[in-house]
């Protein structure tokens, strides 16, 4: 009976994010898938994010570097800057790997620091990344500079070209469309990879370090290495949407990836409730979406309120986001759908008969 | 699993362990050995220097000079906890140190990694060894869990649990990892009567499944009705080292402890009750 | 060798603009353990309101030097309110929260006082007016202007006094203590909860000041400006050991030598391949090589691990 | 409502608390009058440090009643409570180590104002505690557990207490020391502070005071003359189980 209630949900939810771009489309215009295919780059980056801080504990604040390196990755392998032009499915893991190599860079010198110094470098290590990218153009011109790396090759899953309108089942599937597709399923595997790590022997033993690092130790954890995992897996998870992102935009500059994006990144893993993976599509989904809300949303509602607009819409938005912000972090500090506290409080009689039918069979 | 020792083999020894901060030294020149096999204490009044030589053993402190053998290995002043806790020495904390956000279930697996294996290719894969292995856990976990006696469900978040549950989820966790050894740090501080004698019937069932018990307390009464050997800090410093009938009649630790003279001491000692005399009895010579 | 007077000169002006932002962080953070993000636009609404102000005064034909006075004095009083007011909004109710959560109300005051000063003072960028005589003097071959001078002379007295505040008053004591253990302090009969709110208005007195300086010095100020000075001053007070306030002040002063020597010389140390661009790297490098070493700063105690 | 005696300075009535799960005081009743020495004596973890940061606002009780000098203190902030007089000296001496020795005695007044009587008042202390004269320049954290407990007491003589709350002072000193700490007791008890000692070392506490209290399991198990507890079974018992 449950099983079969679990199917059900299952098949909704599939048909609803199959549906999704097409609703979107017609309901609110063409515009919103694109902001749809960024829900989904986010994700994955809040997702990789919440490993290091919202499992194992460790506050980086200069996440998006993987990002960028994911990125940059993809630009100089798939674009003319280098004359390079090697297919997606090797430049894609290549980032990936490169990423989850920075994160190891990173992370084997830093371990040692508290919090709140480890918090310092992790941003340091993300501005010299990003200077880098702004000035690695002389004397040997490598990333184009703050000018950036553009025509970069559209995705092509072998001679399917994810850059031009297709015709497909008697749809007509725009880029936008085709790369919410490849995006969700790449979301879908990092949610799938977040899941198995979470309950896995390496997801307990990073939940350990954050809740105490001492008693961690004592129990025979090698803090330094786990550490060093968790680092390696959020940066794989960055680089992996740093290269969709490269190939998805067709162009990458260093402005994308400043202080202000790992800081919007981290908004939505601790908004949307650190270490639980529907807090933080929850923060990603609001964050992503209220901005643009606000954004297409305030003019009008100034008009509309006061006859005329007095702010611009786009200030209007940066001031209620932050607003946003402290509210909530006010009236809920754990975030909004924190993990397990309340969860496993409202289902723990549940649990009891669940358990004692384990312990049976 | 045990090696073939013999029942009275030393499993721990320290010899000549210092240890002082900024100046003030906190331990000098502490030997003890504890054998397989017994429940050790270690008293002293409040400051002696227990809990420091406690985080010298796990690991959390570097000690000065001197060193200990643990398990026929020679270890230095200083090694890494983890090291440590893979060599068999399982602790629990003073202040109780839960992984408070997970629940008691998932405590005692994390105490289960030292002895597990997979990483994050069994995790993403859920291949049959790790389903195994994670079965194994899952199931050592739940008796580990009853075996101390919490009998909530074990899905509860380790803060929500009672103080006293608390306590035995730290020995339950420090269990599960195969120690040869589990040094409890003052494991009946803030329980009531009832608490601490289940807790003291819990130490002497462990100690019967082959664990040696070290447990610090400053609970006298506890530690002379428990161990079979006692040793006793004071100022840093060993003043004694015996079993609990001679520790109550040793003039320095009575001084030292109680700040009542010998001569008052004895006389009101026959008014003591006697009662748990043959409880220990049945512990020195089996 | 003038050149590199000149940028030991540089250095030390935009350090002492660094070590009294970074004694707004290291205040706070001594007190309450907590990273105020927030401190860097305090910077910035110093030095908009400052520059309003003096406007606003020489419009109404004050002289200059009183017009700056002025300024400074109002900047100083609005920013005092405004460190206040965000200690009570944003922190107080969250002192028992999880660790990240005053992280990101901090990232919420700070995106809300620079989008309000985006609003109130525009865009672009405004033109500093220059209040003080533009004499300057060569020293050691390199250029030091009367307005470097008077920078240096200003964060030398304010820094002097927030040292004798700290060491020698009864404040002061109590701010030491509330530091150290804020129940004992207690116990002693401070209102904890005062003293933490005159940490803030110090620290944002400073910053007032810090902002007005280093507008006067380029002539410039910015709604944007505070983002990269609070990065700048935060990196310094780690630097330097973050909770310790001699470790601001060297910390300060030692990341404005090293940016201003790293800008001059950077290019010559590698050999032409890296340009003044990677000042910023140079500085953040030498930061993650001393925290490497000294995992608590230059200065900071080491804080043993308790069980 | 009952009515506090007039003599009686602190007046404690049915105090409970609990925190983490524990119940760490299960109804406590106490006096203290004027000018008494009280020791309270228990075991570890029998609920004395609670109590004692119930008395000094540290801590919420969860119910019961506080009189002092006749009036309620329930919900008074820990720092208004030093204006009235009442002091608590924590366990485990609680100085500022990073203060020097005369700024710790400066922080103990810091609710006073009266300058001239604080100089007069920092002067008794050293002379009560001439080691601390000698090291009065010293950063606190150097001293050694003595000298630090001398420290803590002279800081809270420096308030002008009326009722004197100590937490443990023996805690850790060489018998040498815990003899002078004892003596000093002694001697601000003689000078009209009333004090509650809160001590594990029972025989000392009880030969110092007048009355004593003996508290197990948050609970008050018997109450007496020094004298007569000194000799009674209960206390022994409190400590070496029955």
């Amino acid at each position: 009976m449950r099983q079969r209630d679990t199917w059900l949900v299952l098949v909704v939810l599939a048909i609803g994010l199959l549906a999704l771009p097409f609703m979107t489309d017609a309901l609110l215009g063409r515009g919103w898938v694109r902001i749809l295919d960024f829900t989904l780059l986010y994700i994955m980056l809040a997702l990789g994010l919440n490993i290091v801080v919202g499992y194992a504990g460790l506050l980086d604040l200069g996440y998006i570097a993987f990002f960028a390196v994911g990125a940059y990755c993809y630009a100089l392998l798939g674009s003319p800057q280098l004359g390079l032009h090697f297919p997606f499915w090797v430049i894609l893991p290549l980032s990936a790997l490169l990423a989850c190599l920075f994160g190891v860079l990173l992370g084997a010198p830093t371990l040692r620091l508290r919090g709140d110094y480890l918090a310092i470098v992790t941003l340091g290590f993300g501005e010299i990344i990003r200077i880098f990218l702004n000035n690695l153009n002389s004397p040997i011109n490598i990333t184009n500079g703050p000018q950036g790396i553009g025509m970069i090759d559209p995705i092509h899953l072998g001679s399917f070209s994810l850059g031009s309108t297709h015709e497909l089942f008697g749809l007509t599937l725009p880029p936008v469309h085709l790369h919410y597709y490849l995006f969700l399923f790449f979301t879908l595997l990092v949610i799938f990879v977040s899941l198995r790590l979470e309950g896995s022997r390496i997801g307990r033993a990073w939940m350990a370090i954050r809740e105490d690092e001492i008693a961690a130790k004592a129990m025979g954890i090698n803090t330094r290495n786990i550490k060093l995992l968790a680092f390696a897996m959020g940066a794989t998870f960055g680089g992996l949407a740093g290269g969709l992102f490269a190939g998805f935009q067709g162009f990458v500059s260093p402005e994308s990836f400043g202080l202000a994006e790992s800081i919007t990144v981290l908004c939505m893993v601790v908004l949307g409730g650190m270490g639980n993976i529907s807090g933080v599509l929850l923060g990603c989904l609001l964050l992503v979406v209220l901005p643009e809300v606000l954004r297409h949303g305030s003019g009008p509602a100034q008009q509309l309120l006061f006859g005329r607009s007095f702010v611009d819409p786009e200030s209007l938005r940066m001031l209620l986001f932050g607003l946003a912000l402290i509210v909530v972090m006010l009236w809920r500090p754990a975030g909004l759908w924190p993990s397990r506290q309340h969860r496993s409080e409202l289902t723990a009689k549940d649990n009891l008969t669940k358990s004692s039918r384990d312990d049976r069979t | 699993m045990m090696t073939s020792a013999k029942p009275h083999a030393p499993l721990l020894e320290l010899s000549d362990i210092g240890k002082s901060f900024g100046g003030l030294s906190a331990l000098s020149d502490i030997s003890l050995h504890i054998r397989r096999g017994e429940i050790y204490g270690l008293i002293g009044p409040n400051g002696a220097g227990k809990t420091t030589l406690f985080n010298i053993l796990t690991g959390l402190y570097r000690a000065d000079g001197g060193r200990f053998t643990f398990d026929n290995t020679e270890y230095g002043g200083h090694c890494k906890s983890h090291t440590l806790a893979r060599a068999g020495i399982a602790r629990t904390f003073q202040n109780i140190r839960l992984f408070s956000n997970m629940t008691a279930l998932e405590n005692v697996m994390v105490g289960r990694h030292l002895r597990t294996r997979s990483g994050i290719w069994g995790a993403l894969t859920r291949n049959a060894a790790t389903r195994a292995e994670e079965r194994e856990t899952l199931q050592r976990a739940r008796e580990l869990l009853s075996y101390v006696g919490i009998n909530r469900p074990h899905q509860t978040l380790a803060k929500n649990l009672s103080y006293g549950e608390q306590r035995r989820l730290e020995i339950a966790r420090a269990l599960a990892t195969d120690p040869k050894l589990i040094a409890l740090d003052e494991p009946v501080a803030g329980m009531n009567s009832t608490e601490t004698d289940s807790l003291k019937k819990l130490l002497r069932d462990i100690r019967a499944g082959g664990t040696t018990v070290l447990i610090i307390e400053h609970d006298v009464k506890l530690i002379l009705s428990l161990c079979d050997r006692v040793a006793v800090l004071d100022q840093g410093k060993k003043i004694a080292e015996d079993t609990p009938d001679q520790i109550k009649c040793n003039s320095a630790v009575i001084s030292a402890y109680f700040g009542i003279e010998p001569a008052a001491y004895e006389q009101n000692s026959t008014k003591l009750p006697t009662a748990r005399l043959p409880d220990q009895a049945n512990h020195d010579h089996p | 060798m003038d050149t590199f007077f000149q940028q030991i000169i540089n250095g030390l002006v935009q350090g002492s603009v660094y070590a009294m932002v970074a004694l707004g962080y290291t205040m706070v953070y001594g007190i309450l353990g907590l990273i105020n993000f927030a401190h860097g636009e305090v910077v910035m609404v110093g030095a908009m309101v400052a520059l309003s102000v003096i406007q606003l005064s020489i419009s109404y034909g004050l002289p200059p030097i009183l017009a700056l006075l002025i300024g400074l004095m109002v900047s100083i009083a609005a920013c005092m309110a405004l460190g206040y007011s965000i200690e009570r909004v944003a922190y107080r109710p969250l002192r028992k929260a999880p660790r990240l959560a005053p992280l990101i109300t901090a990232i919420g005051v700070s995106m809300v006082l620079q989008t309000l000063a985006m609003i109130i003072w525009g865009r672009e960028y405004h033109a500093f007016p220059s209040l003080l005589p533009n004499g300057s003097h060569i020293l050691f071959g390199a250029i030091i202007t009367e307005v470097q001078i008077l920078i240096i002379l200003v964060a030398l007295a304010m820094m002097g006094g927030l040292l004798l505040l700290v060491h020698r008053t009864r404040l002061g004591r109590a701010m030491r203590a509330v530091a150290e253990d804020p129940s004992i302090a207690t116990l002693m009969g401070v209102n904890t909860n005062s003293v933490i709110s005159t940490t803030f208005m110090l620290g944002s007195a400073l910053a007032a000041t810090a902002g007005v300086m280093i507008s006067a010095n380029y002539g410039i100020a910015h709604y944007y400006m505070g983002s990269v000075l609070g990065l700048k001053a935060f990196t310094a007070a780690v630097l330097g050991g973050i909770g310790n306030m001699y470790g601001a002040m060297v910390g300060g002063l030692l990341l404005g030598l090293i940016e201003s020597l790293g800008a001059g010389y950077i290019g010559d140390l590698s050999g032409g391949f890296l340009g003044s661009h990677y000042q910023d790297v140079f500085s953040f490098f030498v930061l993650i090589s001393v925290l490497i070493f000294r995992p608590s700063g230059l200065l900071g105690e080491r804080v043993a691990e308790r069980s | 409502m009952t009515t506090p005696e007039l003599k009686s300075l602190l007046h404690v009535r049915n105090l409970k608390m609990s925190y983490g799960g524990i119940q760490a005081l299960r109804g406590v009743d106490l006096d203290v009058a004027h000018g008494e020495l009280i020791a309270l004596i228990g075991s570890n973890g029998a609920g004395k440090t609670t109590l004692l940061k119930v008395l000094a606002g540290l801590l919420q009780p969860a119910s019961g009643t506080v009189h002092y000098r006749g009036t309620p203190l329930m919900h008074h902030a820990a720092h208004q409570l030093v204006q009235e007089g009442l002091t608590l000296v924590p366990e485990g001496r609680g100085i500022f180590a990073r203060l020097t020795v005369k700024e710790n005695l400066q922080m103990g007044s810091y609710c006073r104002s009266d300058e001239p009587s604080i100089d007069r008042d920092m002067q008794n202390v050293y002379e009560l505690f001439p080691r601390l004269f000698e090291r009065h320049k010293q950063l606190a954290g150097t001293l050694s557990g003595g000298e630090q407990q001398m420290l803590a007491l002279g800081r809270a003589l420096m308030s002008r207490p009326t009722l004197l709350m100590l937490d443990e002072p023996s805690m850790g000193l060489a018998p040498m020391m815990v003899t002078k700490i004892f003596e000093t007791i002694q001697e601000i008890s003689a000078r009209g502070v009333s004090i509650l000692l809160v001590e594990q070392n029972a025989k000392l506490a009880l030969e110092v005071a007048q009355r004593g209290y003996v508290l197990e399991n948050g609970l008050i198990t018997s109450s007496d003359s020094a004298a007569k507890l000194l000799v009674s079974p209960a206390v022994r018992q409190a400590y070496m189980g029955s």
